[in-house]
Parts: structure tokens; C-alpha cells; sequence
């Protein structure tokens, strides 16, 4: 791929290179990413509906139209990886392999869920995986990112931490002083903005002048780099060589996939929304990066048609089945209410 | 004080904001509301529908997500002779901007010898009961009222949010509006003209002879509920709205207290440092030797607001467990 | 539990502060400091000199002014096994960082389910008596002690305050340590070796039997001092410091009061809504039948802090300040 | 002068463009901003022997070296304009031409000084003179400036802000959040950033990772300008430029002026500090922009060395004659610690 730019002007969609570099990935990593993706897309979905139907209690921020991003991060990383997500989260922790059932019965807010339904969709987490937690605050990952990737330095492991977060998130202070703090150190981690143009409902020329987060980066002393966010190789390719930079001890990488979700900011409404036109979103609908990904594969004799709808089939399955779990499983009791607020002394001594 | 309770029109209490909101943008041009998707979108809560349409993009303005940046315009943009109401969304959400409401918006004036004139509201959203989990649902009024300079209102229906909406951005100081989600939907009778509720004045709900009640906010209903039930017990329960908790009308309160020899102080904050502290505090200071039992406190457990809503239901405060603390409380009389 | 009057060796408090923090990082090698120049400078306090030439640039980090991302840097090398020491330098600078240390530091356990530990110290300097005036000098205590998921200590003397920033460091949740800049110069005979001080233990500093004063950090050498003044008015008054605020060790408090049957708490923070609040309502919850008086409380006025010596004289508390309020508890018994 | 480049690099220094320019200037001009540097120096100096000498309570952040930078700016601006100031702002007020005796008097706790005594040199302030305020907090200044910016465009003014603020400060997420803020409304703001190569003790190198905060600009989309902040000229020049450009409409510029301060972070050393050495702080007081413009401006015939001595020697008379007014006036009284808390409601109906 293209040479990352140093300090700000930024480089072309990393998509505008063409078709041929999908040769360099192998066929069992284009399943994986295909897989990452469809995985995220039908857990959301159904999370969607659950929602809708008042099944799941609370708000459910979903990332469907993103797919691509997280797929293409996370098929670098190891669990010993960290990332920090968003309230837009499930698809981060889906993609670093996060159990579903335990996913799902967090959503229902139910003993078994990975937060012991104390945390519910905004605060999905699972530290064994290195998934430092979705978070109810936009901001509020970044500077725990660096702290995670200042640790792995100290500590002296090659893993690296990768940062999550939105157009919107990017007009936030904490991201400036975390993006500075890592160029600074040249802490191993990625800053990944996911700019689906829009914060909430206000998109993004109504939130900052300028249109490539990218051109940030220079700002602290960091390559920037843009990256097509439909499009799952190209997101691979551009993440792989920023988080080797990383791991190389060469310092933090910005890197701006231009993505968009279909629904709402909250829910699965998508269309005839004040904030944007539906042709707007059918436009994008049509880089749907699962769909392009697939005529890609199919093309390539990678995966058949009959083939991609069999994994669809399986993991819509594994989602019902996880789903079934969550909701049969009992909530939890009155009593644990005021358990895990601090962590009780080791015992005796100390 | 209180709403006529003859008034034709009922409001929700998310419209009384709205109007409250357009009645002084018509009435004063130097008044704007700044904050999140509050133009365009008419914000996530419904409080600015249709401003945009009548006043336009200068007076309604969406910011970027950034709120130490938008309580600064407002700072600034009071101290130099506009009227802003900044809207903060989540109260939680108070954290990424305390410096600029804390240690300069509250304490400008004084710094500068008087010369400042700041009148500046900030509009936010507490409280639980929507799932919405640890980082969605504080209550965070005590952490204000500890401050000088800052005034702290939290309307107990739409009636109330009303009037102190208008004497919140009416007022030269900065003052917090702090609504709570659990009233957005709750509709009462509010007058369509422009009145105003003073603040620093609390409001006798109810009149009551042996017991008072000092409720904040949502738990102004819920100490009502609570008085119907203690009255079966031969309890005469006075409930009393502070309406204003900073500066905190410590009179009402307290002559109640040496009318009825027992109160008790309920809110949806964590118990534990909570204003109820500061109110009880206050009662055994000034009515001691009237006190016939110590000061009940109502107030969440100490823990974070959980998700799951059987936890959550379990949390946040009701009229049960109002009913069950002061029933406690006489008990111990025994 | 209070250091050994036969200790041969007396340190200053910043002293104090500094062998801890250099015995705790020999000692565990995950334990680092980071903050705005306490390395190659060794802070502005000095608690950090010569940690620099000892640890290396690695494990004391000069950090840009950020606070925000200097405090997530702590919660995300915790999370991941480090033992972080954060110091921020002036209590008034955590307004800049508040997210990072109550949405996500003290709730990320809860929030997650338990699965977190979090073993971050936060180090900051609070109080006034230095004409630093209003945004360099504050108490916020209060605020913090009403988070669940943080502990707050405020030492009252350079014994407690090595003791209680090891027992910090070593607590597995984030701690916040209060020192106070009214404390840096006092000197204490302090043990060599590396004591821990426990964390939610209060420390009868004075027994007495007829007359409690909780008092907290700063404000326990005024009280020893008033409680000097007092005795000869015929009161034999017992100072209580509780060293850690959070969790608040309710039953030393309200032990002595039952023996005593009167009480003030006594803190620098501003009255309205501090801890004396918390304190005063706990007690005559605890305590009601024992109360010969109401729980009196002794704190700032309700302004910013003033710059001005002057005027700061009359605004931080002092020992006659306390001996002025308990004369007045007690004179209204008459 | 040259143009301002937008989106990211930086303008070669100003003061590169030769002394040519100072023909563009006026004499009187010249001689204003003479005058501005040497009432900032004479204030400093002064102040900081009261407080070496124990007369003036709390800490004095002293802006010696650095006053061709206020003086340039503030010779643009008039008294609706606002400027918001930082910890090291008594040469910010001076140069806005604020009252000596009330700023004496305030340093020195007094009734009679600009916040009665409440507020001292963290705070000095004078609304009246569009000065918002010294600020104890780094970076508490910025969004300020935004809001009063803000607010001259919601007035339909032509007047604008000038947010002053250190290399420091730049690293503060409010910096970020009010410069983005700035740039999407196309504020009548300048942010002026005194680049005096520290945060307190720390080097700019150990605090960020750029050399220039004014690639920062291209951040959020508005032009970015570095001068030499030691050349009152340049400043003047630069300043102009920017300021005209907010008036204009065109939005806020972020102007960087590399200065030095010749003091130590507080109080009057310099000399024989751990963070800098002894022969750097000399390079840089050779080019004192006091002494330096003083010789050009013999030269140039404008001023010649007996009269910039006479000069020096009335505004020492001046700073006497404060100080002496200051220091014999009396302390606030007591009774006054709660007033000014609250504005109280301006009476009856309202
Ligand atoms: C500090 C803070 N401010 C505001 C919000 C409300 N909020 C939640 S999501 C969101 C939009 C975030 O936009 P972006 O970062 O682009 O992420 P996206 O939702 O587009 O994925 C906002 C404003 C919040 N949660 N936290
Ligand atoms: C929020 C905050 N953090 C830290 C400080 C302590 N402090 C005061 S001045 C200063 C250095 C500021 O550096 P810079 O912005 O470059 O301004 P300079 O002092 O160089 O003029 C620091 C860290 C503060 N006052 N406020
Ligand atoms: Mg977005
Ligand atoms: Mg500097």
C-alpha cells in the first residue's frame, strides 16, 4: 500500500490502488475478514430487532454499514491486543471474538452477560480479550487507549492498542491530548476514526471544517492515513501496516476509514431521517462493504454464492441460538447490587 | 406558587421546557440555546423542537461534540452581554467540562471583584430508570451546590420546569437547570404565559402536620405517593419541593420541622454525600431541640447506576422506599 | 496506629510523601509516577526529587499539561497491570479530568461486572493559606467521596501521609490522596520502613471524654490546638481524624459520640455541602439519643477562595475558628 | 506580509522579510508599541522585586522577554475587543492599557485593585477594557475567547477576540475543542500562541512532538502563521493581518509567536535552572525585544537612545508612583469576603 504521509496532508483511499492487492492476502484471511463481517452484521440485526420489539432494555447504537473497519482492525490483533471502543461497541468486541452469548445476555441486562447485566450495550467489555470496554462517553476511550499502549511499552510486550472512535469524537479534547501524549512517546497504538459523517444527527461539515480526520495527525507529530472504511482488504492492508509500525516501536498511526451506517444513530431506523436524505443512504447501501465483498470473493472463485448464504445460514443460527441462551437466562438477583464496586483486599498483610 | 390546579392546559413536561425556552427567545433576542443536535434535530429529548424553524441558526445553534468548548461560548458569550443557555445532554456528561463551569463560570464574578455579570444557564438531563446504565443516568446536583458562585434548580413536575426555566435564564448568575428523565413524559397544568418561579423559594406540596418530607425533583411525586400510604399509618405528612437547592431555602424547611418534630430527606442522588446530607445537617443544626427522631435520608445505594432493570428498579428510589425509611425511622422511636 | 512518639527520625510531610513513593516503586517494580514535571523538576511540591535519577525516564514521566489524558494514561496502564501513581498537580486541575476519573476509573469494575481491577493512586494538593487564590486552592473532597467506586484519604500529618500513600498505591481500587499544601513544611517523626496506614480506619488522635471534633487532615493539628484552648473551659474533648474519607469509618465516629454526646466536624472545604455535612447527618442518624447538642460544623464560607491574605485568613478555618463554634454549640444548651 | 498558508504547514518566520516592512508602519505606530514593551518590562521587573522581596503575596508568573508579542496584538485591538489572557497575563492588561495603581493594587491584595483583592495576578481582569481575564488554568482561556468571539458575531459587532495561550496550553484538549469550534463557525477570533518553549520546566520537545503549534492550524481548517515573537514588528504586522481577517469575516487564524521568557516559570530567577541552560538564556536576550527594537529605531531616526532612555525613566516614575499608591492603600475589609458571589437580581417584577 502507499506510504503513509507524515504530518498533514493526507494520502489517497488506500481503494483507489486497485484490485490486485487482494492477491497478497490469502484466502483463508479474505474468509476470516468475510466471516468477522457477517458475524458483526447478523448479530446487530437481530439485536436490532430485539430492540425494536422492546425486548432488550436501554439504548442499542449499531454498526452495521461499518463492518469492514472493525473486521480489517481486529484480524491483526491477538487478545493480548487492547482496543477501547464506543457506545457504538458490539461490533468492535464481535470482530476480537467475543462470545455471543455472553454478549447477547449482557444486552438483556442478565446474570450470565459478560458484565453481569451491569453494564448493558454501552459498556460491553471483556479485559480477556483485550476489549477494554465500549463507553458511554464519546471521548472517553482514547486516553485509556494510550494508557493501555503506554503500558504495553513499559511492560515491554509488543502488543499494541487500538483506539476507536468517530468524526464526532474527534472535536473532543481527550482526543487531542491523547493523540498528542502518544506521538509524543511514540507509544505503540492506532488511532482508528471511524468517520461515518455524522455525529449523532449532525453531519460532519456541521461539526468541524475540515473533511479528512486524517489531517489531524499532523497536528501531533503522527502519519495520517485514508482509508476506503466499505472496503474490508483495504482497511486490512492500512491497519496491518499501521499496527506493524506500532509493534516496530515507530509510534501511533492515525488512520480515517471513511465508513456510514445504515440506521439510525440509535436503533434500526435508517431512512427518512431529517439529517440525511434516503437517497444518501441507498447510495452507500449500494458499497455495502458485505455485499461488494462477496461479488469480490465470488469473483475471485474465493466463496459462491450458495457458500456465503450457507455462513449467513450458520451464524444467524449461532446468533438465535445465542440469543435463546441470553433470554432464558435468569436476571440478576437484587442482592448482587452493591458487588464489584471496589476490588476487596488480596486478604491479610497487604 | 403552585399550578392553578383549575388550568385549562396540561403540558408534559418536555413541552413546558420547549415553550419556556421559545417564550423567552421571543421575548429577549440576546437569549440562544447552544448545544448538541438541539437545532436541526430539536435534540435528543424533544426540549428545542421547532426552534430552529422560528428563530433560526444564529439564536439555535448545534455544536460540535466538545462540552468544555460550548460552556466556554456560553461563558463568554454571557460575560460579554448575551443570555445563553447552553444544553448539556447527559448530566454525566458535566464531567468533561467541570473546569469551565467550576472554576470560571461560578467564580468569575468574584475574582474580579464584582465586575462580571454572568447570565449564563446550563440545561441538563439526570437521573435513571432508562437502562441507560453508569454513564447515562447520575445525579450529580450535590457536586454543585458545594460550589459558590453557581445556582442549582430541579424542577419536581412541568409546571415547575417551566417557571424556573425562566427565572434560571432570567437570572445575572449561572444556574443549572437539572431535569431528570423520569418527569419528561409527566404532564401537569402550565399556564401559557411567561411566569416565573423565584428561586430560592421552596414550595409547600402539601401541607402536613407530623411528618415533612423535603423531596427533590422526581422524587417530589414519589414522596406524594408515599404520603397517601403513610397517611393510612395516621401519619399527616408535609412534602416540601425545595424547587431551588442552591441557594437552599433552609427557612421553609426548617420551620416545618419544628411544626412536625420529624423529617426526612429523599432524592435519587447517591446517598452518601448527597444533598440530603447538607439538608439533614441543616434540620439538627437549626431544630434540634425540636427533633423527635433523627433525619430520615432517602438516596441510591452506593454503588453505580446499573443496567439491567431488575437491578435498576432496585436502585433508584420510590415511594416504597420512602414509605419503608420513614416507617423505619418511627419505629426506632419506639 | 499513630506513629511512635519515640521515633528518632522526623521528616517533613513533602519528605514523607517522597519516601513512600520512592520505597514503593523499589519495592514493586509496575509501580510508576507520572504527571507535569515531576521528573526532571521533582514537581512543583518536590514530593517527587530525586526519583528521576533513581528510576529513570521509564518510570517517572514528565507528561504535557493534559489532564485528561494523563489520568486515562493511569486508568489504562491499571487496567492492564501497572500500579500508576497520577499526580495532578492542584485539586482545582481535576475539574479538567473528571470523565476520566468518575465515568471511567471509578465505575469501569461495576460497569464491567466486576472484571476489572484498577489499581491507580491519584496524588493532588488541595487547600488554601497560600494566596493562590480561587482556582489554585480548593477542598473538592466532597465530590469525590460521593462516587462509588473511588476512596479518598486526606492525611493529616507526615506520618499519615507515608502511611496512607502506600496503603493507596497497594489497594487494588483507584485511590485518591488528598494532601493539602497547609501540611508540606510540617514535620513528624515518620518510620524508616515501608508502614501501611489502612485505609477506611479512623485514628483517635486525642481521647477525650466529653466532646468530639472530627477533623479532617489539615484541620487535625487546629483541633489538637483548639482542643487545647477548650480544656480550659472545663471540656475534655476527643480529635478524631478519620484518614481516609472514603469508605468513612462511621463507627469510630459514632462510638466516641455515644460517649461524648456532642460533636463538630471541622474541614477546610467550603461548609455548604462538604463532608462535615455527611459527617453531622451520619451521626445524629447513629447517634440521636446521645446528642446533647446538634452536630456542629466548622468549614469555609460560602465564596471562592479569596486572594487576598486578608481576607484568606478569615476564610480557611483555624483552631479558634473551632473554638468559636464549639463555645456557640454549647451555649445555645444554656 | 506573506500569505498565511492554510491546512498545515507552517510560513517561514515573518521577521525573515527583512526590516523593510517597518516603513509600512507608522512613526507613531512605532513609537505606541515602543511604548507598550516598556511599560510591560518596567511593570514586571517591579513586580517581581516586590514579590522576591516578600511584598506581594502568592506566585507571579512574570512575562519578561515576551513583550513584543502582547504589545504587537494589542496595538490592533480597541476596548470592545476582548482578549482572554493565562496565568502569565499582567503584560496582556498593560498592554490593553490597563490602570498601573489597580493592577498594583490588586497584586498586593488591595481594596483598591482591579478585583478588590479577590482575585490578584492569576486573575487580574478589566472587563471594561475587553481584558476577560487572567486565568489559573491552562487552557481555560481558549473556549472563553470563543464565546465572547461568539458572541461579536451573534451582535453583529465588527470587533474581535484574541485568545492568548502558551505551547503548554496547546496540548489541552480545550485548546482543541475551541479551536475547532472557532474555525466550523468562522469566528472573529485569533488565537495567539506564545510559543515560549516551555510548559513550566518542561522543554517543548518532552511535551509535544512538532515543532510548530501553528501546524495545528490545518486541523481545523484555518490558516496557521509563525513570527518571531521576539520582533515587535513582526507581531504588529502578523497580528494585523489576522485581525483583519477576523473582521473581515474570513474566521480565526492561529498566529504563533516564538518567544522566550527570560524569568523563571515564577518569580524573577532565570538563571541556573535544571530545565535550561545558562547560555541559552543568554542567545536569547540578545535579541531582547526591548533592546533590539531600540536600536533599530535609532537607526531609523525615530528614537534616539537618550530619548528611549527618557522614556524608560517616566513610565519607572509611573510604576513607582503605582506601586507606592498601591502598597499604601488598605487591604480589603473583612466584612466584604461575601460579596461578589452572586449578581443580585436588579430588583422588583424581574
Ligand atoms: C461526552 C459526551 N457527549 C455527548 C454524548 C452523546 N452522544 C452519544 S454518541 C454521540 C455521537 C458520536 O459521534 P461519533 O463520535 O461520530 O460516533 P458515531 O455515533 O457516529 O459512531 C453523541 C453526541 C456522549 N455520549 N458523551
Ligand atoms: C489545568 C492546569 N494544569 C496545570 C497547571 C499548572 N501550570 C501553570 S502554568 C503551567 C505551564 C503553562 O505553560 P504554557 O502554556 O506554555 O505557558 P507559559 O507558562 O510558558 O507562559 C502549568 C503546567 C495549571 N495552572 N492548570
Ligand atoms: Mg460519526
Ligand atoms: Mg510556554
Amino acid at each position: 500500500m502507499g506510504e503513509p504521509h507524515a504530518y498533514g496532508g493526507a494520502s489517497a483511499p488506500a481503494s483507489d490502488w486497485g484490485d490486485d492487492r487482494m492477491t497478497e492476502i490469502t484466502r483463508e484471511m479474505l474468509l476470516d475478514l468475510h466471516q468477522r463481517m457477517v458475524r458483526i452484521r447478523i448479530f446487530e440485526e437481530e439485536a436490532g430487532r430485539l430492540s425494536e420489539a422492546g425486548r432488550i432494555p436501554g439504548a442499542l447504537h449499531l454498526y452495521v454499514g461499518e463492518e469492514a473497519v472493525a473486521a480489517g482492525v481486529m484480524a491483526h490483533l491477538e487478545a493480548a491486543d487492547q482496543i477501547t471502543s464506543t457506545h457504538r461497541g458490539h461490533g468492535h468486541l464481535v470482530a476480537k471474538g467475543g462470545d455471543l452469548r455472553q454478549m447477547y445476555a449482557e444486552l438483556f441486562g442478565r446474570e450470565a452477560g459478560y458484565c453481569k447485566g451491569k453494564g448493558g450495550s454501552m459498556h460491553i467489555a471483556d479485559l480477556d480479550l483485550g476489549m477494554l470496554g465500549a463507553n458511554g462517553i464519546v471521548g472517553g476511550g482514547p486516553p485509556i487507549a494510550v494508557g493501555a499502549a503506554f503500558s504495553n511499552k513499559y511492560r515491554k510486550t509488543q502488543n499494541v492498542s487500538c483506539c476507536f472512535f468517530g468524526d464526532g469524537a474527534s472535536n473532543e479534547g481527550t482526543f487531542h491530548e491523547a493523540a498528542n501524549i502518544a506521538a509524543l512517546y511514540r507509544l505503540p497504538i492506532v488511532f482508528v476514526c471511524e468517520n461515518n459523517g455524522f455525529g449523532e444527527f449532525t453531519r460532519q461539515d456541521r461539526h468541524q471544517a475540515i473533511q479528512d480526520v486524517a489531517d489531524r495527525a499532523g497536528s501531533y507529530g503522527m502519519p495520517g492515513v485514508i482509508v476506503d472504511g466499505m472496503d474490508v482488504t483495504a482497511v486490512y492492508e492500512a491497519a496491518g501496516e499501521a499496527i506493524a509500525r506500532a509493534r516496530r516501536g515507530e509510534g501511533p498511526t492515525l488512520l480515517e476509514c471513511k465508513t456510514y451506517r445504515f440506521f439510525d444513530h440509535v436503533g434500526v431506523r435508517g431512512m427518512g431521517m431529517v439529517y440525511r436524505t434516503d437517497d444518501e443512504v441507498l447510495q452507500w447501501k449500494r458499497r455495502d462493504p458485505i455485499a461488494t465483498f462477496e461479488e469480490r470473493l465470488q469473483e475471485m472463485g474465493i466463496l459462491a454464492a450458495d457458500q456465503a448464504a450457507a455462513i449467513h445460514e450458520r451464524v444467524l443460527f449461532e446468533v438465535r441460538e445465542a440469543i435463546a441462551f441470553a433470554e432464558n437466562s435468569p436476571p440478576p438477583d437484587p442482592s448482587v447490587l452493591l458487588e464489584d464496586v471496589y476490588t476487596l483486599a488480596a486478604g491479610g498483610g497487604r | 406558587m403552585t399550578a392553578p390546579e383549575s388550568a385549562a392546559r396540561r403540558l408534559p413536561y418536555v413541552m413546558a421546557v420547549n415553550e419556556a425556552i421559545t417564550q423567552l427567545m421571543r421575548e429577549d433576542p440576546a437569549v440562544f440555546l447552544a448545544g448538541e443536535d438541539v437545532a436541526l434535530y430539536g435534540s435528543v429529548f424533544g426540549i428545542s423542537r421547532n426552534l430552529l424553524a422560528e428563530f433560526g441558526p444564529e439564536r439555535v445553534v448545534d455544536t460540535p461534540i466538545a462540552e468544555a468548548g460550548i460552556m466556554g461560548l456560553g461563558i463568554g458569550a454571557a460575560a460579554t452581554g448575551l443570555r445563553p443557555i447552553i444544553d448539556i445532554m447527559f448530566m454525566d456528561f458535566m464531567t468533561v467540562c467541570m473546569d469551565q463551569l467550576v472554576n470560571q463560570a461560578a467564580k468569575m464574578k468574584y475574582m474580579f471583584g464584582g465586575k462580571a455579570r454572568l447570565p449564563l444557564t446550563i440545561h441538563t438531563m439526570a437521573g435513571g430508570g432508562r437502562s441507560m446504565a453508569a454513564q447515562h443516568s447520575q445525579s450529580l446536583e450535590a457536586w454543585f451546590c458545594h460550589v459558590p458562585g453557581l445556582k442549582v434548580v430541579m424542577p419536581s413536575g412541568a409546571y415547575e420546569a417551566k417557571g424556573l426555566m425562566v427565572a434560571a435564564v432570567r437570572d445575572d448568575n449561572p444556574v443549572i437547570v437539572v431535569n431528570q428523565k423520569a418527569l419528561l413524559g409527566a404532564s401537569a397544568p402550565v399556564p401559557e404565559d411567561l411566569y416565573e418561579i423565584p428561586l430560592g423559594v421552596a414550595n409547600i406540596v402539601r401541607p402536613g402536620s407530623n411528618f415533612t418530607i423535603v423531596a427533590l425533583g422526581a422524587m417530589v411525586p414519589e414522596a406524594l405517593k408515599a404520603a397517601e400510604t403513610l397517611a393510612e399509618d395516621g401519619l399527616d405528612v408535609e412534602v416540601i419541593d425545595p424547587r431551588t437547592l442552591q441557594p437552599f431555602d433552609t427557612g421553609t424547611v426548617v420551620a416545618s420541622v419544628r411544626k412536625t418534630h420529624r423529617a426526612l430527606v429523599a432524592h435519587e442522588a447517591v446517598r452518601f454525600g448527597g444533598l440530603g446530607a447538607e439538608i439533614a445537617a441543616q434540620i439538627q443544626e437549626e431544630a434540634f431541640d425540636h427533633l423527635d427522631a433523627p433525619v430520615g435520608r432517602v438516596g441510591a445505594p452506593f454503588s453505580p447506576v446499573p443496567f439491567s432493570p431488575v437491578l435498576e428498579s432496585h436502585y433508584v428510589p420510590t415511594a416504597e422506599t420512602i414509605v419503608t425509611e420513614v416507617r423505619r425511622l418511627l419505629g426506632r422511636q419506639a
